[in-house]
Order: C-alpha cells, then structure tokens, then sequence
C-alpha cells in the first residue's frame, strides 16, 4: 500500500491491464507522445510503445467508432476523451453504437470498452467543457457508467472497467487527479462495479454523491459534526450504473433524512433518480423530503466567482442540509 | 495521388475522372470483365452459384415485401432490389480473414455472406428464430460467425466501426480486410471523413464501397452533394478512389479484388464508388412518386438488370442453360416462400427475453463482475 | 374550429409563421419535393419555395449548426430531424451552441430557432430510431422542451415556438401525426409554453404524463372509471422546460395519488425529476410513494410483441396505477 | 476545379500542389504583395494602423499570460502570439456587410475588429466588464455590433456556424461573406466536411481559413493528418482552395481579398490555408517540452515574425520610421497594462447576475411569452 495521487492511480491501473491483456490498448488525443493533456498516461508510450499507447486527431466520432469496431472483433480498447464533454461530437458513437450493438444482434456481439476522461467543473473552462454527462450515459440501457471518487477507487474500478465485458464509461475529475491517498500495488486489486462505498458514518442526515461532491460531503460532514455536533453520513455511489441501491435505502432507514449531491445540472440529474428511488423504495422512512444540491442550472460559467458558487460548494451543501435538521 | 489503382488491371475506361456516373438510359460499359484473372478463375459451378445468389436475394426480398404488405413485417423494410451484383461479386472476392460491414439495407449482404433466408425472414417478422432473435428486425442483421457485422441505421454510423474491425485485423497482424458498405447519401455524414483521414494516416485496410443509387431517399445525388464522383473525396486524404458500374457482377469482383490486394498487401484503404440502382422506394413505405420517373425505373432494369445480364453472359458462355436458369429461379421462391412459412410458423420472443442480450454480464451471472441494480424498470 | 389531424395541424402552424415572418425558414431531410417522411411539410415547397423549404442532405451536424449560425443573424430557422433520434449526430450544435451561446456571450446573442421531429416508440424502427431525449434537453440549460400531446397543443405550441426567442425543441410523435381533434383557425392561436393541460378531472389518482403517454393515460382513466368506479386525473404536461409545477403541485394535493408515465427511459427520464419535485413540495400531502411508469430499461426492441410491452401501454399503465390504490 | 484561384491576381509560387507547407527554416516566400492593387491601396496611415494593430494584440496577450501567472486568469489561455498578421490582414479587407467568427484561440481576432482591450482584458479577469460578462472566458469573445460572432470551444464546432451566417446573408441577399477561422487539426472534424458539401452544393458565401500554425496541441500536422496541403480537401466538393504564408500581411491581404471578391460576387465558397505558427505553447498550461524544439521556435521567431517583417516592410518604404515603431510599441504595452488595471479594479459579477443571459425571455420578462419554471435549482 502506498500513497499517490488519483492520476497515478489510473495510470497503475492502465499499465496493469495494458501488461496483461494484449487486447487493451489505450487511444485518444494527446495520449502518447504528449503524456496526456492531465498527465494520465504519463511514461506509458515510453512503456509500451506507439501501437498500444494511440495518439489520434481530433476526431472523436471516428476515433470512438473505430475503437467499438475494434472492441466488437475482441479487442479492449480504452478510449479517452480529453474532457467528457467532447462526447457530444461523438454522441451517436457511444450512446448508439457501443450501448445498442449488443441488444440488436441479438447477444451474437459484445463491447467490452471504456470510454474515460475528466467531467466536471470548477477549473473555469466555460460551458462547452465542463458537461457531466453521466446522466446522460446512465439512461442508455447498454452502457454503464461509474464516478471513482478516491485514488484506490480510481484504480480498482478502473481495472474491473477494462476487465468487464461491457462498454463502461469513467467520469474521473481533473480536480481529483492530485488528490492523493492509499493505494494498494496488488496487481489484482479490483472493486467490482455496482457496490457504494461508506465513506464514513453517521445517524442523522444521509449525505449520497458521487464524484468529488463525496469530498464536499464529508467536509460538511465534519463542519456539522464540529459545529453542530450532528452526526453525518455520507455515501459514496461510486458507481451509477450498476447502482447500489442496497446501500442507499441501508443509509436511509439509518437516518431517516438524506441529502444528495453531485455536480449534475438539475433537472433529470443522477440524483433526480436517486431520489425518485428513495422515495419508491423508502417513503416511510422518509423523516422529511429527500433535498438535492447540484449545479446551478445554467450553462456553466467561466468566472471563478461564479462557478464557484455555481458547483455545489461546502457552504451551499451546508445550508441544505441544515434545512433538513 | 491519382483517382485509379496504380497496379490495377483495370483499364482507364472503368475509372471516370470527370464524368464518373453513367447516365441512366446509356448504354452500359461494354468492356468485358469476364477476361480479367479474377474472373477466369471461375469454375462454372461457381459462376452458377453467384447467380443463384442474386436471384436468392431478390426472391428474398420479393418475398418479404408481400409479407410487409400481408402485415407481418412492421418498421422499416429498404430492399435491395437491383442492387445485387454489387454484394454477391463483393462477397464473392473475399477471404476468409476478410470482413463486412454495412448499413440499413442489409439483406443482399446478409444473403451473400451466406445467412440463411429462414433466420432473415423470421427477423423481420419479428420472430425469436429470427438472427438477431427480433430484437434487430431489417436494419439489423449480423453473422460474426460469417465476418459479417451487421446492418447498422443510422446513415454513416458503420463507418467508423469499419475502420475499428479493419484496426483489430492490423493490430493483430492478419492479413485481411473491413469491407465497408454504405450509400451515396452517407457521403454526407461527417464520421465518413474523419475515417478516411484515419484510414490513411495509420494506414488501416478498409476498404469504402459507395454503393451509388443515385438517390438518398428522395434526393438525387446532384442535389444532396457538391462535386463528382462521390469516390474522389478519398482524393484529398489520399485514399486511393475509383468508380465502377455495379451492373457487371464481373466487373465488381474486379474492382474489388483489386482493392483487397491492395488491401492486405500493403494495409491501404480505398473508396470504391460502385454506380448501381435501386428499383423500389427508399422503403417500403415511400410511395416513390416525388423524385423519379416510372420510365427511369423502367430503363435500368431492361438495360441493366444486373441478374439478366449477368444470366445473359453465363448462358452465352455455355455456363447455364436456360432450363437451369428457370429451376433455379423456382428454387429460389421455394425457398422464400419456406422461409416465410418458417418465419410465420416460428414464436415470438417472450416478454421475459427483452432483458436479456442488453449486458453480457447480466446474460453471464456466474462470471459477473459487478453486483447492484441494472435496470430500471423491469419486464420481469 | 375544425376537426384535423395532429400532422396537419403542425402544417398549419409552419404555413402560417412562414407567411407571417420573412425570417422562418424550414430545413431538413426530405422537407421539400418529397414533402417530408411523414408528410408534416406537405404543400410547403409549392406554398412558399425552395428558399423558405429547404431540402438538406444527410449532415445534421451541418445543418443544424448552419441553423444556429443564421439565428444568431437574426433568422428564425424551423430544422426538422426526421427522427429526433438523429440529433445524436449533431449534439454539439444543439446541446453546445444553440443552448450555451446567449450565456456564453454575456446576453449580446439570442438563438431564436426550432428544433423539431418525431421522438418516439412504438412502430417498431429498433433502438437507433426510437430515442426520446427530451430529458437530455431539459437537462440543458439553455433550452426549451415541449411534447405536445393533441393537434390543438400541436398547432399553438409550434406557433409559440417559433415566435420564441430561446432555442426550442419540439418533441413530436409519429403515432399522433393522425390523431384528429378540434384545432382553432385563428391565426394568432398560439398556446403559451409552459402551462400544463388537465386533460380529465378527477379525485382518487393524478396521473401525469406527456406526449402519447397522456393517450394512454386517458384509456386508463376510463377503465378505472368503467370498471372499477375510481376517479383519475390526468394532467399533460405538454411544456417540460418551462414545466408547469405549480399544476403538477395542484393535482398532487387535490388526489394525494401521483403515477407518472412516459415513453422515456427510465434511469434520469423525465419523471424522476417530477418525481424529486413532487416530494420536495408536497411531501405531506402524498398518501403513498410517487411510481412510474416508463419503457422497459433495455435498448429499443424491434419485434412488435416485445415494443408493445415495453413502450408505457395500457395495461402496465393500468397494472400499476392499481398498486397505487 | 483547380486548387487555385482563376481569376487570382496570385502567382503560382504561393499555391503548393505537391508540397505546401514550407518547412520551417526555409526563406519565406520572395514575392512581394505590395505591388499588389489591393496593397498599392493601403494609404501610409492605414499601413502604421495595421502594424500597430498587430503589436496591440502581441502586447495584450504578453501582459495576459503575465496576469494568468499572477493568478488573476483561470481556466484556459490560448496565445495567438505569432499569428498576428492572419487576423489583422484578414479584417483589414473586410468590408462592413462581411462576418467574422472563430475558435478558442480568438484574441487576436477581437481586438483585429476593434474590441478594446479593457473588455477583453476583463474578460479573461472574469469580470462583470468583460465583453461576456465573465461568463465566456478566453474562449468566448463575441462582438456582434462589429460582425464578430465568437470565439468558440468545441474545435471546429464554429464551422456549421460560419456556414449560418453566410446562409444568412445570402438569404438577405447581403452582398457580404463570413470569414470562419480554424486551426489545421481542426480540419479533422466531421463537421468541417459536410459544411463543405453543403457550402459549394448551396453556394455559400463563406470563406474557410485553416490557420495552419503546425501542430494540433502536441501533434504536428504529419502525425494529424493524412495528404497535403490541408486546403485540397475542398478539392472533392469543388470548393476553391489555395495555400498561403501567414508571416507575410501583405500576402494574407491579398489571398483573403480574392476570395471576398469572389465570395461576393459569386456568392463561392473557398478554403485558404494559411501557414502561420504559435510561439507559445497550446495554451499556457502546455509546457512544450514533448513535441517540438526549441531551434523551431527560435528559428521561426528570427526569419518570420510576422510583425518584425512588416514593420521591416514599412519602415523600408519610407512609411514608419524607428522612433514612431518605438512610440507604437511603447503604447501597445501602456494600453495594455491599463487594461490589466482595468480588468484588476473592475468588479466581479454578482451572484444574483449567474442567473441572466440563459434565455432571452428571463431576460425580457415584459415580452415572456411563456410561463411555468424555467430554472431548478437557482442562485437567487
Ligand atoms: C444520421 C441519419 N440521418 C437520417 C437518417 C434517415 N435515413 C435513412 S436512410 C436515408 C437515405 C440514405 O441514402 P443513401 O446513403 O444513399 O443509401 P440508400 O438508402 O440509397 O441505400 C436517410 C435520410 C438516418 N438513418 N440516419
Ligand atoms: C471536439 C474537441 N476535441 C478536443 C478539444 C481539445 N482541444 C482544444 S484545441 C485542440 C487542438 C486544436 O488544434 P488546431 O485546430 O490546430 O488549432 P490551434 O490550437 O493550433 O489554433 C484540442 C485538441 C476540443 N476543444 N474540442
Ligand atoms: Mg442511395
Ligand atoms: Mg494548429
């Protein structure tokens, strides 16, 4: 076990199943010669050499295609995209081609494929790249889709990512990649997609997210604790799509008043879901209305001021869940 | 970079630098292909086989469009009626390392990689029998078992995952190659671009075969895209292009062996334009009275069904007599006629099917990797 | 008032806004000489010519844009997707340009245009054919999402539309384009978005809806009623953004019972967010969990057996409205 | 349709058939544009203006990279710098009815229409008196009051844009024409091409200028792209297409000027590609150690400087003397560094204002046409 940084736990994570698969490679633009535009793939051109470490033109919808092309003859490719946001000219790639292939044969084909790449805001890019769209991918039957919060998540659901025989799209975070923490070297640590992780106890408010909005919650979690002595917990869904919904109706009849948060536009969010589940599944459970804290609903804005705000930040968290209490 | 195979045995005639479509109503090329390699190293079994194949497809799809009428088929149904030549000879240069790839208009394909009629028709009514067990219907054939990877709807979309299956066979090291079919229509989708500049750029053996009838939909080629040929737009990235008659089942094999040599030789993509026609409305449902006369329609198929001609010169090369040509073309509606008597007589998938071939991992319990909920509501 | 068709009322509409406004031209695939796939454009190309109907080839990504690039100049473009499923090819002009372009330039530019076209199951086209992303545009800031359900809707809100100054999507749907009913001739009938429609009063249950799902949501008032002499409301939504909550609010209190039904997928669909909304606002005044009902989670399915069941029909709409009572 | 102007006043020399791009290091081109009418024109004041114009943009984007340093700028800061000559000889033949649009890289083009400093500046500041309130950022200057419609992020996602807006003034019958700036990787999206297609089929005025700076990010254009020059893929949809060098004002004078004319008068699209280079890294978050020498850099910087050479040009033509060259420079940087002042002392957008510019009619709540909700989760 040893500390480093989310990007060099994805990096483990690639090399590790670059090494032992011969049917992964890794593609997309910037990938190789340049180390990625976030350093992801930092040393591994160097490593494995120009036909499994593939720098490409800016032509997501090809790039796309051909990689579930190459994945439906067995290949395994991981595709990156520089920003999630880039899969809008790449749409019909993802959301048609690699979700539906497997349905409209009939099960004769499958897309073992991983599409990854940073979706968030917060580092002032502006509208046309800070999209998240894993509600988007999380409504197409076919895909699944996973949001690792912490440097092991990254690398242990990065690999059952490439291990998995379904096209699986990774919403990392670019604000995430020097988060460090403790990682182990097993090269066959891998967390199974579909199981939420505790990220720490409590019993009196439930705060659910996903992405770096789990770091969000559990400062809040320790501002309510230190200054109002309440006692939070909170939920790491990790993944979307499987979905733990064990877990979640676990937290809710525990404490009985849930909070939800992600970086999300609001309307038809993930946690629009989330919150359509809890109250199917745990209405009488329910102390208070489930309330949700996402982005402003508006196209995301440059100014660090107002993004900052924009995002879900501690203080706009806080003050929800203290309308829950 | 010029606009014809550099090694190619095809005369210059073939290849139309400023005028590559011959007009409707001209006569077609009078070039004989049956004195090329390719085609002289046809035994007569074979060359009665290829026949056989076209009139198959027809009678297919003759077929399937009754059954479309008689209420048994719903959603789409594009037929690939006068176009046959151009997937039987295509299919028929192919090796097995070689694969296939095309769109909508599917059935030719499907029929001349060697799929049977009863698992094509039982997918399009809609039957679990069917290929893709009903869940694809018209658009949405496939047979990887036969290198054939479907049927794809939306227009353009298989472009890339041709390129992806001709990357797996380079990556791999096998000597084969994508061959990826689509419309003159399709030229006008933005993925075909990209394709061929990654097709070029990693030198990937794809090869694109324009099947030009001449119309998307209701929009005659003149009026949905800028500039002649439609093959020439490999020009720029450097992808070698040529245009050939897709009436001569003979000339097709031609041109495309030439492009799988090139092809599996030296991984060098290629766009072939292949000018052929359609006789029937985009589908089913386009009544077909807006954009072209009935006397166009009925120009081509006296001067250029592919399978008359094609009967034609077989009979004239003491290949096939007469009275064969008539059994075979009996068999061939046995043979639909059955098939949509299978079809009719095959169940319909339960409802409890629906969830399944969505996820393999949900069709593989024992071996899954994951755990929670996968969907979200439900049929079970 | 006459009696027409859902398609004819929609012609209405564009006819009249054509020669009503120099600057609304419509554009698409087979909107001219073949008169449109569906035939909603009929008569349009004589009427008006081919400067205001405009034949497009098969570059939506293209074609929209070039849209969005003439509403910034001023025009108002009607772009028709044969099939709204194909606004996957041209994501990015829709979700990026045309929805983020007034925000991004501080309000200088307004995109005043139509996107509109067929989204919908149920006649068998498969997975690629059959997408309803009316929750993908109400998740985008920028936006605006209508589904009208009847040809009165359809006429009055296409005419609003067009004479919007925000970017509108028009959620269509082939299986209505014959529905008949009474549509008002004036020619400034227009239906304001944003205000939902009570499509039937009652006591016991609301059930909310939109599109084609209101048709069915109708039947199963009847049967309720019929048979077991329970009294349904049913409310269309007709706009989803602007959504009309304080309407949903209304039936929700008056019947404390609420079925949600639509054609979306589920995970993130339309109705999880009215879901979330209507335990945020009316938590006490709901007697049981908000339920649902959407299509079967799966990829499209071709055979008609398999559709007819997964698309919200009458007797699952039914089935379940029955464990809510 | 030959890749180069008919009625081009334009010699051969500058159009590259086979080999386009000169390599770096190679002497620029020895033709001298100024003889040319559409430079002869230029009277002496106007020729100070676009010297002067081209080192205002230098001077901002040097005390921009300063404030980013400073931690004054977030997010993305792509530098024109090197580049200068592209946007300042391209406005300065536009004429009032002319539309210019372009990429993330749009600085230079903004100040090139006449946007001041002090609003862009505040811009990149995120400022409330920024030309976009602070809401677009660098990438998104919009002047619309000048024919400047941005500054956009998605690469080549301003293409179909620039096709709109010459749609639009055809449409108007505007004898006017949009000039949409690209980079070459940005030739690599789809979209590029079928707004290619539809430009000639529909005869757009519209005007493609590839700013051929070299590299994608890190990827130089051989590793990009396949077949040169990048302009010739206008070739297949016969759309007119020359290359050109970028170091040279005169030369983008001339280049861009023909085909205005003939956009205008013809209402003909075309494809320049202009070769020009970037000092700086991508944006300045590259580091640009992976991809490129320093040498190249350098190399560049000594033979080609597009603003040393013109000032060269005219102080050679007796129409700028040193000292003059040194009062501009002296203020380009004043203006600058009160811009920076500007953008320091201006404030910051209120929260209360995230909210505006998302729909018009929130903005315009007297002429709403609509109600219900329109926002779901919200800042006020
Ligand atoms: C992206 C997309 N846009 C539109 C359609 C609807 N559509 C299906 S086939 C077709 C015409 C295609 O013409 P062409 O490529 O020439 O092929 P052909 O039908 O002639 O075989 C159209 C417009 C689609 N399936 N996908
Ligand atoms: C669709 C899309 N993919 C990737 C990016 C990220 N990106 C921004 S600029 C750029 C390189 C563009 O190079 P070029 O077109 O040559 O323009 P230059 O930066 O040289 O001006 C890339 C990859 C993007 N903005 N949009
Ligand atoms: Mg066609
Ligand atoms: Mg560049």
């Amino acid at each position: 076990m040893a500390e480093i940084t989310y990007r060099e736990a994805l990096n483990q994570a690639l090399s590790e199943e670059i090494s032992r698969d011969p049917n992964v490679v890794l593609m997309g633009e910037e990938v190789g010669q340049f180390k990625g535009s976030y350093k992801v793939s930092e040393g591994l051109l160097e490593k494995f050499g120009p036909e499994k470490i593939v720098d490409t033109p800016i032509s997501e919808a090809a790039f796309s295609g051909l990689a579930v092309g190459a994945a439906m003859m067995g290949m395994r490719p991981v595709v990156e995209f520089m920003f999630w946001s880039f899969c809008y000219v790449a749409f019909d790639q993802i959301f048609n081609n690699a979700a539906s292939v497997r349905f409209m044969s009939g099960g004769l084909i499958h897309v073992p494929i991983v599409f990854r790449g940073p979706a968030n805001g917060g580092t002032n890019v502006g509208a046309t790249h800070s999209h998240t769209p894993e509600n988007f991918a999380a409504n197409t039957p076919g895909l699944k889709v996973i949001c690792p919060s912490t440097p092991a998540d990254a690398k242990g659901m990065m690999k059952a990512a490439i291990r998995d025989n379904d096209p699986v799209c990774v919403m990392e975070n670019t604000i995430l990649y020097n988060l460090k923490g403790e990682v182990p070297d097993d090269d066959d640590f891998v967390i199974p997609l579909g199981k939420a992780r505790l990220a720490c106890e409590g019993s009196d408010l439930s705060i659910i997210a996903h992405g770096r909005s789990v770091q969000v919650a559990l400062q809040v979690a320790e501002t309510l604790h230190d200054k109002h002595n309440i006692s939070v917990e909170v939920l790491d869904l990790r993944s979307i799509r499987p979905l733990d919904l064990e877990a979640i109706l676990q937290t809710v009849r525990k404490t009985n008043r849930v909070l939800l948060v992600e970086e999300n536009k609001p309307f038809c969010g993930v946690d629009a879901q989330i919150a359509y589940l809890i109250q199917e599944h745990a209405f009488d459970h329910l102390d208070a209305p489930v309330k949700r804290v996402s982005a402003i609903d508006v196209p995301q804005a440059y100014s660090k001021v107002l993004e900052n705000f924009q995002i879900p930040n501690h203080d706009r968290v806080l003050a929800k869940a203290m309308e829950l209490l | 970079m010029e606009g014809i195979y550099h090694d190619t045995d095809l005369e210059d005639s073939q290849v139309f630098e400023d005028k590559p479509v011959v007009p409707l109503g001209e006569t077609p090329s009078v070039k004989d292909f049956s004195a090329l390699p390719v085609n002289q190293a046809l035994e007569a079994e074979e060359k009665i086989r290829l026949y056989s194949q076209m009139l198959r497809i027809r009678r297919f799809e003759e077929r399937s469009l009754r059954a479309y009428q008689q209420g048994h088929i719903g959603g789409f149904l594009h037929l690939y009626i006068g176009q046959e030549a151009v997937a039987v000879g295509s299919v028929s240069v192919m090796s097995g390392d070689d694969h296939i790839i095309t769109a909508y208009r599917d059935h030719g394909h499907a029929i001349a990689v060697g799929m049977d009629m009863d698992e094509c028709m039982a997918e399009l009514f809609g039957k679990r029998t069917g290929c893709s067990k009903g869940k694809g219907g018209s658009m949405h054939f496939f047979a990887p078992d036969k290198n054939f990877w479907g049927g794809h709807g939306i227009v353009a979309g298989q472009t890339p995952l041709g390129l992806g299956i001709a990357y797996a066979l380079k990556h791999r090291k096998t000597k084969g190659a994508c061959l990826c079919f689509m419309g003159d229509g399709a030229t006008n989708q933005g993925a075909f671009y990209e394709s061929l500049n990654l097709a070029s750029l990693w030198k990937l053996p794809v090869i694109y075969i324009i099947e030009n009838n001449g119309y998307s939909m209701g929009t005659a080629e003149a009026r949905h895209s800028a500039g002649e040929p439609l093959a020439r737009r490999g020009d720029a990235f450097d992808v070698n292009w040529s245009v050939h008659h897709g009436h001569d089942l003979y000339e097709v094999r031609a041109a495309i062996k030439d492009a799988l040599d090139l092809a599996r030789e030296n991984s060098s993509p290629s766009v072939l334009e292949i000018v052929t026609y359609r006789y029937r409305g985009h589908s089913v449902a386009d009544p077909d009275q807006t954009y072209r006369s009935k006397e166009e329609i009925e120009e081509y198929k006296k001067n250029k069904d592919p399978i008359n001609l094609f009967r034609n010169k077989i009979v004239s090369e003491g290949v096939l007599t007469e009275e064969t040509a008539l059994q075979l073309d009996q068999s061939a509606k046995d043979e639909a006629e059955a098939s949509a008597e299978f079809a009719l007589a095959s169940p319909f998938p339960e409802i409890s099917e629906l969830m399944d071939d969505v996820y393999w991992e949900t069709d593989n319990p024992d071996e899954s990797l994951s755990s929670g909920q996968m969907f979200f509501e439900s049929s079970r």
